[in-house]
């Protein structure tokens, strides 16, 4: 099980306060689309649930227990930038998400476990795309590639919840669509929780089991870090039957915002 | 050459026991009395780091420096910087020492490591020490060690032997269990404390030796006379000990309170046979420079028109004249 | 026009440019030489480039009367024997503390004080108490290049791995490194680029050190020879040995230039030029 | 258990970790120099603490008999006099100098390889040129500090300037830039952190060649001091002054981190802690 | 006039080949969308229109004279990263594109040169949404606020030629519509001839007047750096009369690929 349970969750830094008062219950194996405005906390949101930043008031639980107050291998991540790591090839970024895990005094694998791992990060690699840059160190790669590279990274530990902090935002439509059916499936098979944040209506809706915006509800244009944002609109998908894939409807992206 | 009369001198000196009347003669204002009897001016100036003084006399930046013979050999004279003693200060009489926490006498030092200022009076001290007692300086191992650093070194567990001087000398034989094997005494009249004088610039101006002479020997009276106590307290406190210390290191030297005292050494044939040894030992350890072919390569000049070495290239000369006047009372 | 920092000089020009300031300075020594000599024919305070090489070719030659030594070898090998031992210490130390207050958070608090403190203290102030401590030999030597040359790398390397993105380090974590994988296989690797080029800065600094120990207590080494002769001066030995010196420490500079550009090419992909 | 990485000490915490290694420190000390007074009473080399704080109170408040002249307060005005024009030469040169090779390729090719040498040449060993050059007054003081302290930061400008994105060099040359404005508004400010980061780490280098050149020529200063009590091995008096150095190099520091944390906050914001 | 024409155009990286024999004829006052997969050397064909690179064969001509070799005002940019200030404020940012062209000496205006500079200066950063943090340095604002107000220094310029690289790829919808209503009227009152790499085919066909797709045409899975891109789907959308504003026909973005 590895359901969310957000609580009157504040985040703020020193006067301003980005979130405000958070309440959301993010059921076991769902995948949670978060959209919203430029700037309003989005990824504030998934550090806390990450447990890098801990929210200044409120309770974060995961399956009923309090959520572990620093990052773990439960819980894979995807940020906007720098998390893949320079030093190392493509390849080599791949394998050390299974070097890391197993090997705890060199970080290291050698032999059959080496072998082994190196397969399945070579199928990762090959999975994303970026089969024949393999051997290439993240900085010889366009900006998508490397977003490429960290989301199989991620992938590679089967974590329970997955946090994505818009992974697609710089791939182009076609890479966009192979990782979509990569990811999907992977979700599917796993019972990953997976909490998404996107600019992309269309793609929180073509993948997501539940949409929810954020947005400050109050403004006060002398002080704009005076409140806080909130969840503005929440929406089930499931409940709907199927997603729409190729289009969604009109009013449902406009409600959202 | 230049033939302008200058009007401005400056001589640079460094602590030491045979050298801290210069300072006291400025503070005290004999240097003014007399500079101003000659119109011209004196600037004494100190300098830390001895060798630092000599190579700027060498380099043209001060016209006279207070330092040993053997020293005026090597560096200025041997620099091509014509050089002239003009006031023969002092000799060291115990001044210089070897000091071993665990050796009892020279021969225990055999194969010995031995702490001092390489290619200084103290290495020249060695050699004759060794000289003496059957050996030579191939039977010890000598590490060049600052003389700023040499009473730390003291202390160090490795080091058991050094060789230096006062004001060091005296810190160093404070130490428990240390002993001393041999001192100066043993060698009179060869470690030598003279002023060095620009050999040129006294030539185009002779008041500028007068007044020289004139300052040491009036500054001679004041330390032996009625107020020599005083004079010695202050010359004490330049040199950053007391007068107790002072008057210990004095006992170490041989100063010479009267001028006619000093013309005597400077005009005896000891002085010769004693530039002599300190030239073989500057040849041998290099100390004449690269176009040295002998230990001729450097002339010396003594008073009465003896020369050792080369006649045509006389760069140190040994000259009692003014010390002479000083005695004749012609200044 | 174009603007004068878009002007890229070609491979030839760039070896022009780098070689004339050089030629310029060569020249300047050899007429002021001249102009010393012909005032003073045993001038000893900048002799000619002839007199240099004479005492040179002695000294790298030529074995010594007294020792049976070659004195620049021997001395070389002294020095550099000193100057490995310490820059390595140095190295080693700079790296596991700048690392350990880099990485944790309480080791920072902890230490780095300390060590702010520690770099400050003038390390030729202190030599007497390294002295009594270690000794007049070797050790002393290489402490003191140690404790003059490790403090700035440690405070550098904890900044180094203080940029590294947090981004990296949580995940980091969420790969299921513990602190000690996150060092090993995230923090250590980016940092050795810098560490490189830490000890090239330091090569400098730790000549320096190695002749002020050699200058104060030795009996072989290039900074020993070097105060050893300015006792009369002898300009025709000291210009040679510092040239060499430099030489030594730019040839050390250049191949570590190059093993870190060979041995991490990944954190040279955005050098400009 | 949390990693050790993500341990972060509270606020009292830190302060307590920081003062802890200090504590530890004297401890050793206070022991050390009681243990050497035991065996020999009068020993020098580790005075107790109390002899210390005589010695300390009568040179820092009485004055000196001969002079008039507060000892202490006398030496530190005049040390740090020459340390503040050498380091503030030094800073401007490296400035002008690290800018205009890491902007200007034609400079940088030029002046690169020069840089690189003269950085290497140990400032110690050329001592008694600079002597013979600029004499034994200030200036020579000064410039020994200039030579010892202007190639690193010219040398670490010139990288830092080579750090900034090409982009943003593009970018100012497409919003109508030219060389020189590029320099004044988008190379400067972006390095004047960099450059006062290089000053503090360069307070450590500069009282060293201070002290250096205050051994060998002068007649006041903390150097000064230090090597004329030196041949006495007076530590009731070296102690107290290295200490002192130690702690206006540590002060001086303090103030410049603040200074650039102040003016320049935009360059601190990704800090971690 | 500010006509671009790109001539038998090859970009190579050492053995690499990124872009073989490009020619284009770009009119003056198109807004030319370039699309292509990740990596496919669209980033460098900007490069080299605004003068950073050059190409390794071939000629550009600006309005039929050779295009000069180094960056000028005349061609305003906005990259994928790194083209704001991080030294200056937001409106600091904007009032250095004012300040850079007209002041040789300091950089710096003064009085009331200053005043209409800084009143421009506000007026941009409001219309791009960034009123409220005015006075915030690029790295307290989210990565979608960081390229707004890169746009809005570009902006300030009123380039003859504007290339944009990706500049709508970190916003969210909302703020790329206002982002395409700000842009839009400019390009038409200017006559600016602009040239936009996008991931986001809609964008590409919403604001271009033409769309060009790169991409390989050969390939060697041995050698993937063998050959280059080219011109694969050339659409001039003036000629089909109104471009379609909230989709596109589904053949369009097949075609493109
Ligand atoms: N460490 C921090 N200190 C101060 N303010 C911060 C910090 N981190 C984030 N903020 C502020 O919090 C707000 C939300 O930032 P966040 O990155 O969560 O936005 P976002 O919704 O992810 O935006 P975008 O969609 O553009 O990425 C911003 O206004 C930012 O200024
Ligand atoms: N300076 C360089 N040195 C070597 N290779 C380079 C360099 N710049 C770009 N490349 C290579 O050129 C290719 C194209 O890069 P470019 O950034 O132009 O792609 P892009 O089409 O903009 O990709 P994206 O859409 O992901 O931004 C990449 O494979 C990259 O590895
Ligand atoms: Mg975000
Ligand atoms: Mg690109």
């Amino acid at each position: 099980m590895s359901a969310i349970s957000v609580q009157n969750v504040w985040a703020e830094f020193g006067d301003q306060i980005v979130i405000e008062n958070l309440n959301l219950e993010v059921a076991s194996g769902s995948f949670l689309s978060v959209v919203g405005p430029s700037g309003c906390g989005k990824s504030t949101f998934l550090r806390m649930v990450l447990g890098q930043d801990r929210p200044s008031r409120g309770t974060l639980l995961l399956a009923g227990k309090p959520l572990p107050v620093e990052p773990d291998a439960d819980r894979g991540v995807v940020f906007q930038r720098y998390s893949v790591f320079p030093h190392l090839t493509v390849l080599g970024n791949v394998l050390l998400a299974y070097e890391l895990g197993q090997s705890r005094v060199l970080g290291r694998l050698f032999g059959a476990a080496r072998r082994r791992a190196l397969e399945k990060s070579e199928e990762l690699v090959t999975a994303v795309g970026l089969g024949p840059h393999r051997d290439k160190h993240p900085s010889a790669l366009s900006g998508g590639m490397q977003q490429r590279l960290a989301i199989a990274q991620a992938l590679a530990k089967d974590p329970k919840v997955l946090l994505l902090d818009e992974p697609f935002g710089a791939l182009d439509p076609g890479t966009r669509a192979q990782m979509h059916a990569l990811l999907k499936p992977l979700w599917e098979r796993l019972g990953m929780t997976v909490i998404m944040v996107t600019h992309d209506l269309k793609e929180a809706f073509n993948l997501g089991t539940r949409v929810v915006a954020f947005d400050k509800v109050r403004h006060d244009p002398q002080a704009p870090g005076r409140f806080g944002a909130r969840v503005t609109y929440d929406l089930d998908l499931t409940r709907h039957g199927p997603v729409p894939v190729l289009g969604f409807p009109k009013k449902h992206a406009e409600a959202a915002r | 050459a230049e033939a302008a009369p200058k009007k401005s001198f400056e001589i640079a000196w460094t602590i030491y026991v045979g050298w801290m009347p210069w300072p006291y003669a400025a503070d005290a204002g004999i240097v003014k009395k007399w500079a101003d009897k000659y119109s011209i001016e004196i600037k004494v100036t100190q300098i830390n780091d001895y060798v630092e003084s000599i190579n700027q006399y060498t380099a043209g930046k001060f016209d006279g420096v207070t330092l040993t013979n053997m020293d005026a050999l090597t560096i200025p004279a041997a620099g091509g910087v014509d050089t002239t003693a003009i006031i023969v200060g002092d000799f060291s009489n115990g001044n210089d020492g070897i000091i071993s926490k665990k050796a009892k006498s020279l021969k225990e030092l055999k194969g010995k490591s031995i702490n001092l200022v390489e290619l200084s009076v103290s290495h020249y001290l060695l050699a004759r020490a060794l000289e003496a007692n059957g050996m030579s300086e191939k039977d010890v191992k000598v590490i060049n060690t600052s003389d700023a650093d040499i009473v730390g070194a003291f202390k160090a567990p490795d080091v058991e032997q050094v060789v230096t001087w006062n004001p060091l000398l005296a810190e160093v034989k404070a130490e428990p269990g240390a002993s001393e094997l041999f001192d100066s005494s043993k060698i009179p009249g060869e470690i030598i404390d003279t002023l060095g004088v620009n050999t040129e610039t006294l030539k185009d101006n002779p008041d500028f030796g007068k007044a020289l002479a004139g300052i040491w020997y009036d500054t001679m009276k004041a330390m032996a006379g009625a107020g020599g106590k005083e004079a010695r307290e202050a010359m004490a406190k330049l040199s950053g000990t007391d007068l107790a210390g002072f008057d210990a290191q004095l006992a170490a030297t041989k100063l010479f309170s009267s001028s006619a005292d000093a013309v005597a050494f400077t005009e005896s044939p000891d002085l010769v046979k004693t530039m002599d040894l300190v030239r073989s030992f500057s040849f041998e350890h290099g100390l004449l420079g690269e176009g040295a072919k002998s230990k001729d390569a450097v002339g010396i000049a003594f008073a009465g028109g003896k020369t050792l070495g080369d006649e045509k290239n006389v760069k140190l000369r040994f000259d009692p004249t003014f010390m002479k006047m000083a005695a004749d009372g012609k200044l | 026009m174009r603007r004068a920092m878009n002007v890229r000089p070609g491979r030839g020009g760039r070896l022009l440019l780098a070689i004339v300031p050089f030629l310029i300075l060569a020249a300047v020594y050899v007429l002021g030489s001249a102009e010393r000599r012909a005032a003073n024919p045993n001038d000893k305070l900048l002799p000619p480039v002839s007199e240099m090489a004479a005492t040179t070719s002695r000294m790298a030659f030529e074995p010594d009367k007294r020792t049976g030594e070659i004195t620049l070898v021997a001395d070389t090998l002294a020095s550099l024997q000193r100057l490995a031992l310490g820059l390595g210490f140095a190295t080693l130390a700079g790296l596991v503390l700048g690392v350990a207050l880099g990485v944790l958070p309480v080791v920072g608090a902890g230490g780095g004080a300390l060590v702010a403190v520690i770099s400050m203290i003038p390390p030729m102030a202190i030599l007497p108490i390294l002295f009594i401590i270690f000794g007049l030999g070797e050790l002393s030597k290489v402490i003191l290049i140690v404790i003059g040359v490790a403090p700035p790398i440690v405070r550098d390397i904890a900044m180094t791995v203080q940029s590294i993105p947090t981004e990296q380090l949580v995940k980091a974590q969420t790969l299921g490194a513990s602190t000690w994988t996150t060092i090993v296989r995230v923090v250590l690797p980016q940092v050795l680029p810098r560490l490189i080029e830490l000890v090239r800065l330091q090569i400098g600094p730790a000549f320096l050190f190695l002749i002020a120990a050699e200058a104060i207590a030795s009996d072989s080494g290039l900074g020993y020879r070097i105060f050893l002769v300015r006792r009369y001066l002898a300009m025709d030995v000291i210009l040679p040995y510092v040239a060499w010196i430099t030489l030594i420490a730019f040839v050390l500079d250049l191949l570590l230039a190059r093993l870190a550009r060979s041995a991490f090419a990944w954190a040279y992909v955005g050098e400009r030029r």
